[in-house]
């Protein structure tokens, strides 16, 4: 009964194009190299590296991970090796295995991202820079910009400026109305927006009278968010014209796809891959399985 | 690296005291591969089900080459720990693994092997390397209780040669506590090498032992885990002058590296 | 070993005492007589009943609830049976029962919040009026006053001056800054703030290609969102002088202490009781052992 | 009413066909207590796990009281039966009911009792009990195939006397649709009173049936449902003229109040 064509699972995301729409996000993932002898990299649409800053970051104290139901708490701290380092020694391998590389960058000021930009404008090997103005896990900078559409627009603005390469904004979901972000995104020049980012949350040691990460505060992921996640995903689609990738809580292909109905047009999974290395790509095959079974030639036809 | 993520079936389930459990696992790749310290990360969610949604970190308590198979102990502590121990027989478990570094094992003078609490698991296996390769070794098990595991208590009498078991209450073994023992026996042995994994008050407890004999050390290290793999940075523990990751810098750390 | 003294788990919300922190949560008892035979109401704090309205509701078109990972999605469209049927039918039995009543209210104006408190004014069991201006499953009215501080204010307001009730006023958790809409209500003269609502949320029929839910978005509770509602009333709880009931996820004791830790002097339990009707006096029962346990004399001791 | 939340063990657990099951629960009060339509809600969670994390409604697919037992036959159709079809004989499963409203079981004159797929569980119930009442009435099946629960099929076809099965593939009983043997016994008995479980298509396509010869019925609904016992309102289907809650005004309705 089933046909037996092969669905075309490519995706355009503004400039880039994708081999297919999942994407491991950035913080899940390392710099790649360590998921390289459990999966093949290459069988994926892309992989966003962890977020980079300017100097490296020795991240939070311990403990920085906890679970909640169906959840992940973290505060990680934006540990990072810093671009230096990341061009250096990571960029070269990505760039020899020939994996589409997205890199997650992260400043305190505007400069820093100017910066940051400038730099990797003039790496080689760099698919589309992702900027991260949504992490819940610092306490400057970052995310107070992602809370503003002036902010918003500001950074994604001196990005712009500094760089030709594809440009995603990764959006947070602590805000009132995300659609508004995401449009001062688009009119300052992204190409693409990606959501969401990690819920600002908690969790208490009754035990021990007190909250149970070093940082107080952290960034909840995983299923327990994907209802949010794919309202706020839905709400975007319907409120730009740039590309949305959705985020938040895929964990198995019916996720992706209930994304990509929403109107994303490539999704990322994090918390997915850091559960089980391999998810990446038995979504990649859900996705195609589906398309196969339904009829559908194309990714973008499953969008609502 | 040898690690992988694979099915294992589940070919004995034990309960070893009120709260432990001993279970075999069947892996070829483990049984050969495996080194005493490191460990597996363990699926227990059952059916769909997607919490709990981490896996579980345990360290390879030993392995059986003749049957293909590992064995992990582990104490039920909460929810996740608490499901796996209803896992029957016949059933299959998603392991990673082996992951991590584990312990330095050609090392040619005398030995400590010292195990604290649930602890033991790996310094078991290790004291079973030691055992089979001949190397001058001693055991030494740390435990609140022998009611806590019977059945381990008499399974380690059994299997272990080199052993000395301490109860705090004096059920089993020497009444009094791991460092104790300890101490008495490095007295005598500086150039030894001292390995251990056991709560923290135990390695903070050696720490003192092995600055004031100067002797070296390792110790394995726990944290909360997301990935065991390297991938979330979440396993971070403060060293004494950095940051170290338990899943990939460890869990095994040279002692002075950790503790001042 | 342990101490065998009888902790005193009384707290006061502002003008109104309770014998016991834990009440049931608006929506998921009923007006309370479906419960009757399943739990002793009596033995909990309070309960808060169904959303009233100015005019009897039918709320919106099935599908209604689906269940995600850890949680319940709903768009119930705060069906009720109207202000008039709940005094003359639902009010008399509550009060005959010594029951704790706390009454929900929701309109699409300032003057239906005006009307309906003064109408509770005159009824006779009323502990206090909890105003809903956040429940996200209604198109008009309701949460768009608590979206905003001005909202939030202009309603609390209105029904501060026709009462004299205990006032506590129910936070949507679907803003950028919860703190700023907590003190406006604080400011309008609210007793105390009740906070989360639920977090607006989707799922996708993928087999069908649409919405889950009839209303196309719903509200999501249960546990996956206690680690975000904690955070909330964690900050909301050093941001106001008024006392702080937390709800959101709490199915069990040990969640509800984690609550009063983070600043609650109260809790309410929703989908908790939807999946085991006894939730809240197992709740009861788990806070008095805990202080037992503990050494602690009150309720308000747990605070960190 | 005689409702209650217990922990209920399973006294036996069949697999009836590749994703049907029949579980048999003890509980006196629910063997005693049921009507033929009434169901239960079951935690299928296992150990402390929160997901899934709304309890099943199952139909009560007939009582034993002999053994204060009864029964739940059951479809593998997503997560929460999927992680039920795995307990164990002797394990126990938290169980709220009996619930709803139930058929009509004080008619004197004929009545047909039609059960679609899944939808036989009450049918079966309603049926055992007319006949230990040796009340006037045929019972009606109709599956695809036998392949789909065989073990049930024999089970079925010992038990009940006044039973007709239709399958769509002719695997069993008569080929054809339950609607057209229906049809056929029904234009003789238009004073008779049918009483129906299973997919809305065949409650459609009966609506039509009883519309066409004046004849009165009941049928029972399902919704997803949160509470079972009238709290979330969650329930709503949308009748004729008004919502009804199934939970709380059903699952039985009568069936000119929900079709036209
Ligand atoms: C490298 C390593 C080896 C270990 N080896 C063993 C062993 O051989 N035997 C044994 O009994 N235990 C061992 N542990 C501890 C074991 O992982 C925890 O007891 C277990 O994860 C608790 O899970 P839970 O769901 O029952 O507890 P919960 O408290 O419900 O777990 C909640 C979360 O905290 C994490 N967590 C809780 N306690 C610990 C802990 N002590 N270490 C790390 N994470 C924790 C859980 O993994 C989970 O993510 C090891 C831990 C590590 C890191
Ligand atoms: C009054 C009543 C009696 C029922 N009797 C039986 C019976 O005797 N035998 C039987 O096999 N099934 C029966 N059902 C259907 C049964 O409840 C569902 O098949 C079951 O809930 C599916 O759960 P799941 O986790 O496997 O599926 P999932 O699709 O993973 O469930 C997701 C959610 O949807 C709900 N859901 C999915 N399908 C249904 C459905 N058809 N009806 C209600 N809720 C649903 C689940 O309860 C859960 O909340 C009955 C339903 C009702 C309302
Ligand atoms: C451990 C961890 C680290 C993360 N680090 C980053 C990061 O460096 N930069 C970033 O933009 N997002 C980071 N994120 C957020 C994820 O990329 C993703 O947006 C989020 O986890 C939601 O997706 P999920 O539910 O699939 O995990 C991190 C998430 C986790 C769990
Ligand atoms: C089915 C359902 C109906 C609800 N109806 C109302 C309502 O009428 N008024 C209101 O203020 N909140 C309503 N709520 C929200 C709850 O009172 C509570 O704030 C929310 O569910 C979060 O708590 P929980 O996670 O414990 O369920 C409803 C929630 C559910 C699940
Ligand atoms: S557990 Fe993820 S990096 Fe160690
Ligand atoms: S399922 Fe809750 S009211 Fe019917």
């Amino acid at each position: 009964m089933e046909t037996k064509f092969s669905p075309d699972l490519t995706t355009t995301l503004g400039p880039i194009s994708l081999k297919n729409p999942v994407v491991l996000a950035s913080g899940t993932c390392g710099y790649g190299i360590e998921l390289s002898d459990l999966v093949e990299l290459k069988a994926l649409g892309a992989i966003v590296v962890k977020g980079i800053s300017l100097e490296p970051r020795p991240g939070n104290p311990p403990p920085r991970i906890i679970e909640t139901p169906c959840g992940l708490l973290n505060a990680i701290g934006l540990e990072n090796i810093g671009i230096d380092a990341f061009i250096e020694k990571k960029l070269p391998w990505l760039r020899e295995q020939g994996i589409t590389t997205i890199v997650n960058i992260l400043g305190n000021s505007i400069d820093d991202y100017k910066r940051l930009s400038a730099i990797l404008d003039k790496a080689d090997g760099v698919a589309a820079i992702e900027v991260n103005i949504s992490c819940p896990n610092v306490k400057e900078g970052g995310v107070s910009f992602g809370k503003t559409p002036e902010g918003t627009h500001a950074v994604t603005k001196a990005v712009r400026d500094e760089t030709g390469l594809p440009l995603i904004v990764k959006l947070s979901p602590n805000v009132g109305d995300i659609t508004v972000i995401a449009k001062a995104a688009q009119d300052a020049g992204a190409d693409a927006v990606s959501l969401v980012n990690t819920f600002l949350a908690m969790a208490i040691d009754i035990e021990k009278k007190r909250p149970v990460l070093g940082n107080t505060f952290g960034g909840l992921s995983g299923p327990a968010i994907k209802p949010i996640a794919l309202r706020m995903v839905w709400e975007v689609s319907r409120a730009v014209q740039i590309p949305v990738i959705g985020i938040g809580g895929i964990t198995q292909w019916q996720d992706a796809i209930e994304f990509l109905m929403a109107g994303a047009s490539a999704i990322q999974i994090g918390t997915g891959t850091l559960i089980s290395p391999d998810c990446g790509k038995k979504v990649v095959d859900g996705i195609r399985d589906f398309l196969r079974q339904k009829g559908y030639k194309r990714v973008e036809e499953l969008r609502i | 690296m040898l690690r992988k993520d694979q099915w294992c079936k589940v070919l004995n389930h034990e309960k070893m005291g009120p709260e432990v459990y001993l279970i075999c696992l069947e892996s070829k790749e483990i049984a050969l591969g495996a080194r005493p310290g490191q460990f597996v990360m363990i699926s227990v969610n059952r059916g769909d089900s997607k919490d709990p949604l981490l896996r579980r970190p345990f360290s390879i308590a030993w392995t059986d080459e003749s049957r293909d198979a590992f064995y992990i102990l582990y104490r039920v502590v909460g929810r996740g720990t608490s499901i796996l121990s209803k896992i029957k027989n016949g059933e299959f478990l998603k392991v990673l693994g082996p992951l991590g570094n584990g312990f330095n094992t050609i090392w040619d003078e005398q030995r400590f092997l010292v195990g604290g609490g649930l602890g033991i698991a790996p310094i078991i296996f290790l004291a079973k390397k030691m055992q089979s390769k001949q190397a001058p070794h001693k055991c030494i098990i740390g435990i609140r209780s022998k009611e806590d595991f019977p059945a381990l208590i008499d399974i380690l009498q059994k299997d272990i040669t080199h052993i000395e078991i301490t109860s705090e209450d004096g059920s089993v073994g020497i009444k009094g506590l791991v460092t104790t023992a300890l101490e008495s026996l490095v007295k005598n042995h500086r150039n030894c090498l001292i390995q251990t994994c056991g709560p923290i008050p135990m390695l903070k407890a050696i720490s003192e032992i092995v600055t004031r004999y100067g002797i070296k050390w390792e110790l394995s290290l726990e944290a909360n885990m997301a990935c065991g793999v390297g991938l979330c940075l979440g396993c971070a523990f403060e060293g004494k002058n950095r940051i170290v990751h338990i899943c990939k810098d460890g869990p095994v750390f040279d002692g002075n590296e950790i503790f001042a």
